[in-house]
């Protein structure tokens, strides 16, 4: 549901200071280790490319992500306090603590989950296609990944059936100019992806993740485009503020690479713009704010949030109604009893 | 359709996906040559005249594509049949499988299950070679979240077929190629028994038999050999792998004393060295010898005939093997 | 080893009707239940493939092959009598009768390999580039696959692989139209695979398979480009005259479609060509001919070759000097006299 | 290098490839991040620096292709070491795994080899996940034509990683990332054993346990636990999945009666099944118990802290399944 279009920076000023404010504490969270998992990846950086297709997707519209996905999540409607629970592992998080901030989902928010494997979670959006297809729902089907998931083979065939079958999907690159350490012209022979796109059959655009209003209209168009049986692919180009994980440091470039690159800052660029028009200080103020302290409140949810109970190893391996796996304490037990263990 | 007919293995199967497609708008068939082709094995033939091209859909080769479509559909509303025309060809796609399928409601804790089915076929018996005749069961069995079925007769092709169409869990669903032609009687209202239990296909005393899918026929061929030597063998068809009903087992075994697994794939690693290890852990009191497994060689398949056939357990090694475990 | 450039073209009339007399042939002893496997897949009608690229590669060169491999394989110098005893499964076939047509290989030709998997053996020719460079060997490796592999992810990784690493590596599509039953226009979405090829740096070119100088020409410039580090792909087009397998009557297709596809026959359209320059009839058929004599030649040392010998189903498992796997017979027999089975 | 001196798991490996390519020039490494960053794990940094970025090759992340690519290298003069970040990235190359690297010599009737080694780790331990903490050992060791090795120590590291670098045949090596920062004695000149032979590292006559890769050390603790209350536990360390070697477990198991297998891999098709399966076997006659698996829960590894150290088995469940199967 796009607001109306005078109050539209606006929103996407308050979005993406909302995703850095998160993005900040759940880094700082990791360092006061109260996060589960060593891996924690920030989108700092990449407001943009959330903000803008996340606000022009709709309700009913379902999406995954890669493993720098908390941006995304929020932009679409994800609780703060839920995310920053799951990202603790903890009970009351999105997955009940299971899944971490790699594999958060909200089925309810059309959240098809983050992945851990670069790419993993492209083919889904497929599939997604063809139910909207088949049940007759008005919706696409998003993919967000990164520039390194451009070499996985699995996203040209992905491409390939959603063109061919002329499915409500986009795909989505974020392009944070890295892979790891890898600078993408040391993982991608050709940087021109859109003809990789075309070349599959889909629509394909660019957009300048600094700017999150070009952002924003490209996935318009392409959103629109796809709900018409024309898929597509639109790449962002930003840059990875930080490190790859909370821990990395990007020895791999260079001061100066680095400076370059947070210059180019979505937020500082829309709050220029806002100003240069007839926004106040105050009012934007206000917003950075008001997401502080919603994110403040977000930490204290995670941090005070109980932890799974030991059973809940055993729950949800499998559908309701289905029998639990048997503990291999439970196994033994039962062996040196002389009985059967299922 | 109602009451006991002859029919085919194939015919079974297809029968199967015509019947869960009429009571269920929400299963698709995708694959490789499933429409007009029909299945490289004919199973699906006719399904896209009778269920329309929107529901029978032929798609590139893409496996991992198609596994990951399966999943994303499955996720959203549909109950899609993914068609993997060899079992030889997960490698491509065990990512989507293992590591989305199968765990997808874990890690999301619970919010959403994927209820699919991976239908493959896989096994020996047509000089296919090394990369089209593999028994490639274990993989999955050894994946929590994922269900696998492996049928043996004509009436579980159809019936299996039709349950796992009904799990809310994703189910890896394995025919044999030298099957498909078998006849066997079937009943659409009478399964043999419920998901998940095995099947006594023969009963004896002397030792128990414990085999799936096509090793099911060779151990009741070599059950009927040691017969006539008066030695009673009870062949178990597990007939899912997942899951395996050691209960039905160590009710026989208990009852035996002996046991002897019996498995096309390969010995190394495979599902007979789970199903000898629980036997012997269930079992252990009760057993006068060790389990004894009669496998597949631990050799990739070869294209030669004769050095295939020698590749995989037949009736004749099933028998010696009984013979040398009777006192 | 390019032949003097006026005899080129009766060279390649020559290769051309041996692999056609040789897939006759196949076909017949598969007819006969005489070849090893219910697989059998003839590369009738693309021949102009096989002799315009084989014939521009040079000794040293490698490649690897699809499932539909045998014309290339000849117009590489295999033998036909050890080639088809190795479709027939015997013994003194390329791989003893354990390959088989599917996986028929000959390192000292440089053939790394058919596959019976779609894309399976195209990576393969990237590590083969890798080796080349290392080794400093002036060689180049060439991977052959039909339209079907178009769709398998790993071309694209592999593509992208040879081109950021500018390896002398050649990609071939052999498109004769189908994959199975399928169209190519039922399974790609977009048919413009030099597109997709440039998309991933490579350098590509089509050519119609129907005229083996066309074809020649094409990959004498790609393969010298592959030679400087430009690696490149090249689609040849033409048309599957007969069933997937031996056993596929293709009822996919329309007696008109036949008809016309096999018009396109790149023997018939060199014979026309050498005919209207200084050819005569006679010297053709002598070619024609002597191509019949060798392929039932071959046919007889095939149906008269040893099968393997039993116990060389455990040998070839792992290198020489290593223990072979102990049957399954063996294990049994240990285990129930009371000793260790390894 | 000679003479023994403290190391940990990761320098050990670093010299082992290192000292490798010194004597091998045909060797080289290539995977995601192996070059300028230094491999995830930083075990390969350093490396391209000392032997040149045309030796130690970053690749665009592309796990089929990279094996693929390994594949035609070691077929055509080179020795490549492929490095997979997790053993989880498996299911993305497991084609050109088991349907290439480890059949190529059986198919192509013995002309060539596949000399490469896929180095990977895998395990739990950093609360990664579902997706990046598996151990999927049991796929490649139910692979015929692959060795695999899996190094519970800084000594097996270095010499293991050494002597895969040696053999005809592609090596699966499967390091476990909570093992890196461990430290331990390297004396390069000296292995512990050769290659394929499994090591007992504490002596005992009570019970054997069967362990592997960071289970050893499991193992090892539950073992001093149990000598307090005065039961000896032994305790071997198989080191090479792929040689298997029964003998030392054999004589071990005759001596003790008793075995328990520890495996951090799920539980149902595991390895450790294969291991029971065989000890069964082979010393059917001395067991006075059940073999008994302590393996991984049959679940997707949970990130949540608590819950993934519950996943796996530790010492505590060790020694009580010694315990209870104690007179
Ligand atoms: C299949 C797979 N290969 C490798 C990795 C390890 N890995 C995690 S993130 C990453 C880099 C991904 O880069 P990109 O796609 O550009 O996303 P970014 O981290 O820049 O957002 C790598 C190599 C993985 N998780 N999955
Ligand atoms: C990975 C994989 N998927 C599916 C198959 C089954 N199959 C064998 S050949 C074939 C069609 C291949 O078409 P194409 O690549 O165009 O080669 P052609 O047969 O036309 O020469 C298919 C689907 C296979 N062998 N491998
Ligand atoms: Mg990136
Ligand atoms: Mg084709």
């Amino acid at each position: 549901m796009p607001a109306p279009t005078d109050r539209l920076p606006f929103e996407l000023y308050r979005t993406m200071c909302r995703i850095r404010a998160f993005e900040e504490r759940v880094g700082e969270l990791f360092v006061r280790q109260e996060t589960a998992g060593s891996m924690l990846h920030l989108s700092i950086g990449e407001e943009g490319a959330a903000a803008g297709i996340g606000s022009a997707m709709r309700a009913g519209d379902s999406f995954t992500t890669h493993h720098r996905g908390h941006g995304i999540f929020l932009a679409r409607g994800g609780q703060p306090d839920r995310m920053m629970a799951e990202i603790a592992g903890k009970r009351t998080g999105y997955c009940r603590g299971k899944g971490g901030s790699m594999h958060i989902a909200d089925m309810g928010l059309g959240h098809l989950g983050a992945n851990a494997i670069v790419g993993g979670g492209i083919p889904a959006v497929v599939g997604a296609g063809l139910s909207y297809r088949r049940l007759k729902k008005d919706a696409v089907s998003v993919a967000f990944f990164g520039d390194g998931a451009m070499q996985q083979g699995i996203l040209y065939e992905s491409m390939n059936m959603a063109a061919l079958w002329r499915l409500p999907v986009l795909f989505v690159c974020i392009n944070n100019q890295y892979g790891m350490g890898t600078r993408i012209d040391r993982a991608s022979a050709n940087l021109a992806w859109d003809l990789r796109a075309r070349s599959f059959g889909l629509e394909a655009e660019n957009a300048d993740g600094v700017d999150v209003m070009e952002v924003r209209g490209a996935a318009e168009r392409l959103l629109a485009a796809a709900r018409e049986g024309r898929p597509g692919f639109l790449a962002v180009s930003c840059y990875r503020f930080y490190g790859h994980a909370r821990m990395d440091k990007s020895p791999y470039r260079t001061p100066e690479e680095e400076e370059e690159g947070r210059a180019r800052d979505p937020i500082a660029r829309l709050r220029a713009d806002l100003l240069a028009g007839d926004a106040r200080e105050a009012e934007l103020d206000t917003i950075v704010e008001a997401a502080g302290r919603e994110m403040d409140a977000a930490v204290d949810f995670a941090v005070a949030a109980p932890r799974p109970e030991p059973g809940e190893l055993f729950e949800d391996v499998y559908g309701p109604d289905q029998p639990a796996p048997l503990p291999v304490r439970r196994r033994i037990e039962t062996i040196l009893g002389g009985g059967v263990a299922r | 359709m109602t009451g006991m007919s002859e029919t085919t293995y194939r015919d079974a199967l297809r029968q199967a996906l015509d019947d869960a497609m009429g009571a269920d708008s929400t299963i698709v068939v995708l694959g490789e040559e499933v429409g007009r082709y029909g299945g490289a094995y004919g199973v699906t033939k006719g399904l896209i005249e009778r269920h329309g091209a929107d529901r029978v859909i032929d798609a590139p080769i893409s496996e991992a594509a198609i596994v990951g479509a399966a999943v994303g559909a499955a996720m959203t509303g549909l109950r899609p049949v993914a068609e993997l025309m060899y079992v030889d060809f997960l490698g491509l796609a065990m990512d989507q499988l293992a590591n989305q399928a199968a765990k997808i409601r874990y890690m999301f804790g619970g919010q959403v299950g994927v209820p699919m089915v991976l239908r493959t076929q896989g096994g020996t018996g047509r000089s296919a070679g090394a990369q089209h005749s593999q028994s490639l069961e274990a993989w999955s069995v050894h994946t929590p979240g994922l269900r696998v079925a492996m049928p043996a007769t004509v009436s579980d092709a159809y019936h299996l077929l039709r349950h796992a169409l009904t799990l809310p869990d994703p189910v890896v669903f394995i025919e044999h190629k030298a099957l498909y032609t078998r006849k066997g009687g079937l009943d659409p209202a009478a399964p043999d028994a419920p998901w998940g239990r095995a099947v006594v296909r023969r009963p004896g005393r002397n030792v128990t038999l414990v085999a799936y899918s096509r090793m099911v026929h060779s151990a009741l061929e070599a059950a009927a050999a040691l017969a006539e030597a008066g030695i009673e063998a009870e062949v178990i068809d597990l007939r899912t792998l997942n899951p395996l009903d050691m209960e039905t087992v160590a009710a026989s075994v208990t009852r035996t004393g002996r046991a002897v697994v019996v498995s096309e794939a390969c010995l190394t690693g495979g599902v007979a060295a789970e199903i000898a290890a629980r036997i012997q852990e269930d079992c252990f009191d009760w057993l006068e010898e060790p389990v004894i497994r009669v496998a597949g060689e631990d050799v990739p398949i070869p294209v030669s005939p004769g050095l295939e056939a020698a590749s995989i357990p037949g009736a004749p090694l099933i028998a010696d093997a009984v013979r040398m475990m009777l006192p």
